[in-house]
């Protein structure tokens, strides 16, 4: 099977896609002759042609609204957004537009579009490159939030994105580009070259939403996570040596809520990771329904362990980033608590 | 209380007239030699740029149309034109004092603004997607769109095809080439130009028709259809219909020292047209210059439809409260309808009693469709909708979230 | 002493500003000779002279950028956005700039500006008219977010948001514009005239922010609301007979967690409401903070009563409107599980 | 590999040139008479808009200074901006020797622009707030701001006074007149119309300048901008740094069918420059003209620096990899700082061998001035930051939940 870093993953999806139907096309700033600041769209303009991957002007706003009106006229569009942390001049276009047009129209009219945009701290990118903003777009009815961990997740969740009939943004974790990273910056960085989950099938397969992937099992307490923090949690778990039932939600919007009752209600503790600031972070949202699922069941209080509340800072970065020593006090302080 | 008095050096415009000033705009001439030259509708985007500064006009007051521009429409043409106009014109009538009476929960008229809508929406083809705002309704009339459908829309009720979803206005008819109105303002016009991309994107010669009034030009989202359709050559129309306008704001406050609105599109290369929009055959022939060219390659055509905004903004405002009373009437362009009336009755096609006896005849089908539609059901009495409406059309199919407020809610409903 | 609406509080807590303070300055979309849509600077522009309050261009990012810019030098900017719902154009401008410019450029320069809106439903305003984007904001570090519930708070609270040194958001609820309202829309309307929180004393005082209001004290749970919801506890708390703590959070960043924490370790059982969809709303951020600082005091699972997750529907307003029935049942579930 | 084919009707902009191809400007004619009249600063904005379509030039490439817009400056003010503009190139390699070393994150050369930067910040007062971008260091150089203190900036470490919050390059020197520089792309044009609303609301006569490049006049912010500055008549300058390049995009992309860059600014009203941006004393005379129009009430004035960007796009990027690897040098309108020294030479002040000399004494200064900065810490080393920083100037006063963090931080550093 081949092997792939998640860029080769997200590129290959859009290639499968582009090479099946027509419908499908790819812009953005710089993704068009030079193949995206990442290089996720690298040769897809000389293989599909000038008009399937292209430039555009640096406006947000006006991407994803050319998104919104190609996907209404019946095209299925792939937007980039460079950076997730420029994405907001598009955020009326997203949630006022995107994600209402099938409600408003009462489905008259729909917007199938899929938004890329990289996001996540650990490059020394500061305020500006760093941001989460997953929680922003979570609370939006109509859209959809997808976010791997992996190649080959990546790959099967973006294909599936682009074939969903509703507007969903695919958020990936920068720093996981080109290999797992597991929260130790000082460490030398590892690649998805042998790694398992860097065999990406060639060719279309799948990877549903609202399913989380059971990353390991165990019973000594639930740790809930995604992207980036998926790595973090593992290494964690493994340096305290305990039994993690960790869940990679991929899926936040729809959200896998069954495979969270079922791993809370029998582990009775559950840590939730994000690496987005905290106060109203997607985490809040997971709190909230373990705490109304799960309270029978629960015997430590749910603790959240995230990024800080300020801005996502340059020269402090692994001060600000969640990494295995936070992670590893918030096991301990759940795993003391009965 | 008339203008303001301002002490400072930061600039504020201000309207000519306010309240208890007497308006007079007999400063605004309106030559009947005003109108530009047809240039061919292929040429460089920069030829038309004193288009901007002038104004498209065929219908002269005393009703003869004249000069290149003409686009001789039939008799039969005309009728059409003027019969929907006058049947738009009833319908806002009718639907204003319906609201009135409370069976709707909110209303807006385009008094004044018919030319715009019946002169564009003649002028395109079926398959032209036009995206308008809550000011076309006569899109649809001259589209052939059930007026009972637009009322029930309005009204909420068991017969809207939004199940009551939006206010009243905000209409989608996907079938009549009328896109989903959007309560955000401008967010429609890079949508459009999208739309537009994806028909030449297939190789497919329709076009699409994006509008705006001239207050929202100052969204985002207006440059950045000016701009796509000009890096992309989109095949589009961008219309901004200035009717003075913006609920209380005059004009000057989105347009600041410019000299028109069509100049904004100067600067990215369009072509741009200013056409009098209460002269329904000007708005129609400078709609079908404009998509000639984008049909044929040319690009995206701004048109600025000088009008005027009869009525209050909508049913929530008194625009005496703002404007002077008295200045809809001495408005210098006059009304669009009595202009194309003027324009039969001078080709021998009309008199003012076949007029009165059409405004009888409007005034007495809306009052017959009317009854059909609130039949259906009021927002104020009974909607005759199922409340659980609300749940569909969120996503293609609802999430397991979803599905549990669903139960809750029916558990809400059975408590 | 005067009795007020909150349309008239809130511009008396303008007028009161712009008479002491000539860097305060008010501008929107109507606001100037027209004063608002809902009237809230009616008489600001005839008194306090045309540069002072005007209109601005239909452009919520301009409106923002310029008070930023404003700000920056040294005014103190009060800007409108007629609709909360119509916000999202500036969103860049207050989660990217207003919120960080004191951040990113370490005190250098700052932005103290107010940003007032309207927000909520139950006035047929469909899906942009309705909205309550409050929890978009509350994961924006750097940004505070106010939200009243009567015409006292709101004219103390809005002259403190002038005078904070950092960006506000004024968030108003605009059902409780003319009048409390206990969420039955068939009930006739009450207005303030002769409501005691209606009584808002004349010239200049604050109300501090980071402190929630006691609306009611009671042993059998607590309720957790703001705006226009802290009037349908209230309804509801009486109606199921209920000894219930209610607090008005009224500041919700930064937020009153000891009111929170000392309420509910007492009460042990914690019901969280909002108008906003349920997930990621700001109930989620609530229910995360207690689920973990009162685990060990927690006798019920903490219950949130939202609007649904779908936009907010025209003609179906009053069944997403979470009124007195949602309300009751969350009462009677929370009073039910032991 | 070269352009690509499009079997579409939907047109995509190619840039005329491609790795691969052999690049020719010869198209791009350099006319010494190109330059426009310069005109009253207190003209109509319309009566300058030929002046967005031409270029203004004083430096012609023999040296010479000619025409109505030669400022005339005194020979110590041409030392002055010569020193400036070969300083802050020294610098740019310096820094960027240094990134790529490690010693820093980031970092963004400002090579063949250092005309604007200098001749800008020489025309304006020191009074005058600029809302730069991350290409405009020479400012910081020409205003007086402590090399080292930018150095630090950029290493991130204990001299930095932004305490290594912000990227390399996204300078603050609020007492230079230098606004905080956002990551976030045309965000600050319309910051800085606000700046300037504020100026005349309190009836002081500075000015505001605001800067972006030509790619970034995409985003709506240009719009409200030109918008905001038109309809308030703001005092201030917008400025669209043409430097040919977006990262990999061509102007085109940006530009799509319009003439010029300056041109969009034409239908707003607002005066239109367009101005050889290699040509510092061209530069200077715009800048001159707009600042007198802002400062004297007639209002904003937007200028288009025409120029080029030599290097790539910042320490991230190959620009052999989008662009023929000798566009650069063809590129005909010269480097501003050889035009300078050329000008200089042919009024007597100057010779080569001094000039080579002062090269060396930059790079010798910037290298001693590096090595100081470097002494205080770097990012790849140790910052001699606190991470306790970086919860500081989140608000004014930190709230309780923050406070709560901060020892949630500090706990986690004991453990
Ligand atoms: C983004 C946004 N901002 C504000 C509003 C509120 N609003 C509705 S209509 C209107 C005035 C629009 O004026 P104009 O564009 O001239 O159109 P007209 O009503 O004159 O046809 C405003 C401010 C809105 N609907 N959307
Ligand atoms: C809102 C936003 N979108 C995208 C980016 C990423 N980005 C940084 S610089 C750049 C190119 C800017 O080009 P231009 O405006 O011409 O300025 P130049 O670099 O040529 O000086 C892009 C796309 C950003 N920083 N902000
Ligand atoms: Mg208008
Ligand atoms: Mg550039």
């Amino acid at each position: 099977m081949p092997q792939m870093n998640m860029i080769d993953a997200i590129r290959d999806a859009m290639d499968v896609k582009m090479s099946q139907d027509p419908d499908v096309l790819v812009f953005g700033e710089d993704v068009g002759y030079f193949g995206g600041v990442f290089r996720c769209t690298a040769g897809l303009q000389e293989k599909h042609g000038l008009h399937r991957c292209f430039d555009t002007p640096i406006s947000e706003g006006g991407i994803v609204g050319i998104a919104v009106g190609m996907a209404a006229n019946g095209l299925r569009p792939v937007a980039e957004i460079q950076f997730a942390d420029y994405i907001y001049p598009g955020y009326d276009q997203i949630a006022s537009e995107a994600a209402r047009l099938r409600y408003r129209s009462n489905g008259d009219f729909t917007a199938p579009l899929t938004i890329r945009t990289p996001v996540g701290g650990g490059i020394y990118g500061g305020t500006t490159h760093s941001q989460s903003p997953e929680a922003l777009f979570t609370h939006i009815a109509g859209l959809k939030t997808i976010i791997p961990s992996n190649p080959y997740d990546a790959k099967g969740l973006l294909i599936q994105a682009i074939e969903d009939n509703d507007p969903v943004l695919f958020l990936e974790p920068k720093r996981l580009y080109n290999g797992p990273f597991d929260g130790d910056p000082h460490k030398p960085s590892v690649s998805w070259a042998k790694h398992e989950l860097g065999e990406v099938p060639s060719g279309h397969y799948t990877v549903p939403f609202e399913s989380a992937r059971k990353v390991s099992s165990g019973d000594d307490l639930t740790i809930l996570a995604y992207g980036t923090m998926v790595w973090v949690a593992e290494a964690s778990a493994k340096l305290m040596g305990v039994e993690a039932d960790i869940l990679d939600l991929r899926s936040l919007m729809p959200l896998d809520t069954d495979a969270i009752e079922q791993s809370v209600k029998r582990t009775g503790r559950c840590l939730i990771l994000h690496e987005a600031t905290r106060t109203s972070g997607f985490g809040a949202e997971l709190a909230a329904q373990v705490a109304e699922m799960c309270f029978y069941s629960l015997e430590a209080p749910i603790l959240r362990v995230t990024g800080w509340d300020t801005p996502y800072p340059h020269a402090q970065e692994w001060a600000y980033f969640p990494g295995q020593k936070r992670v590893c006090n918030g096991i301990r302080k759940i795993m003391e608590s009965q | 209380m008339t203008k303001r008095s301002n002490i400072s050096r930061l600039h504020i415009p201000e309207p000519p007239f306010r309240p208890g000033d007497a308006p007079d705009y007999s400063h605004i001439s309106v030559p009947a030699n005003h109108t530009p030259h047809r240039p061919d509708p292929l040429c460089e985007g920069h030829e038309t740029s004193e288009h901007a500064l002038r104004l498209i006009r065929v219908l002269r007051f005393n009703g003869e149309a004249v000069g290149e521009w003409n686009p001789k429409l039939s008799a039969q043409q005309l009728h059409k034109a003027l019969k929907d106009m006058m049947m738009t014109r009833a319908m806002d009538g009718r639907m204003f004092t319906m609201q009135r009476q409370g069976k709707m929960s909110f209303y807006m008229k385009s008094t004044g603004e018919e030319a715009m809508s019946i002169g564009h929406a003649m002028a395109l083809r079926h398959d032209d997607m036009i995206f308008p705002t809550y000011r076309q309704q006569g899109i649809l009339i001259s589209r052939g769109a059930s007026i009972k459908d637009m009322m029930c829309q309005c009204l909420s009720n068991a017969g809207d095809h939004l199940d009551g979803k939006s206010i009243p206005v905000l209409y989608s008819f996907k079938k009549h080439g009328f896109f989903s109105i959007s309560g955000n303002l401008g967010t429609q016009l890079i949508q459009g130009v999208g739309w537009a991309m994806a028909n030449a994107y297939r190789n497919e010669d329709a076009v699409a028709s994006v509008i705006t009034g001239e207050g929202s030009t100052a969204e985002g989202d207006f440059h950045y259809a000016l701009n796509f359709a000009s890096t992309y050559k989109a095949p589009c129309i961008i219309n901004v219909v200035n009717n003075q306008w913006a609920i209380s704001s005059f004009q000057g406050i989105a347009m600041g020292e410019g000299e028109s609105f069509a100049a904004r599109g100067t600067g990215y290369g369009l072509a741009t047209l200013r056409v009098d929009g209460n002269d329904v055959l000007a708005v129609y022939a400078a709609t079908k210059w404009a998509a000639e060219r984008a049909r044929r390659g040319g690009g995206a055509t701004l048109i600025e439809h000088f009008t005027y905004r009869k009525e209050g903004h909508s049913t929530s405002d008194d625009p005496t409260k703002y404007r002077p009373e008295e200045e809809p009437d001495i408005w210098p362009f006059g009304d669009p309808i009595e202009r194309l009336k003027m324009h039969l009755i001078h080709l021998g096609e009309w008199d003012e009693e076949r007029h009165t006896a059409q405004e009888d005849a409007c005034k007495k089908e809306i009052r017959e469709i009317y009854k059909q539609a609130e039949a259906m059901g009021t927002l104020s009495g009974e909607t005759n909708l199922d409340d659980m409406t609300m749940f569909e059309q969120v996503y293609e199919q609802p999430p397991r979230h979803l599905q549990r407020q669903i139960d809750m809610f029916k558990e809400e409903l059975d408590h």
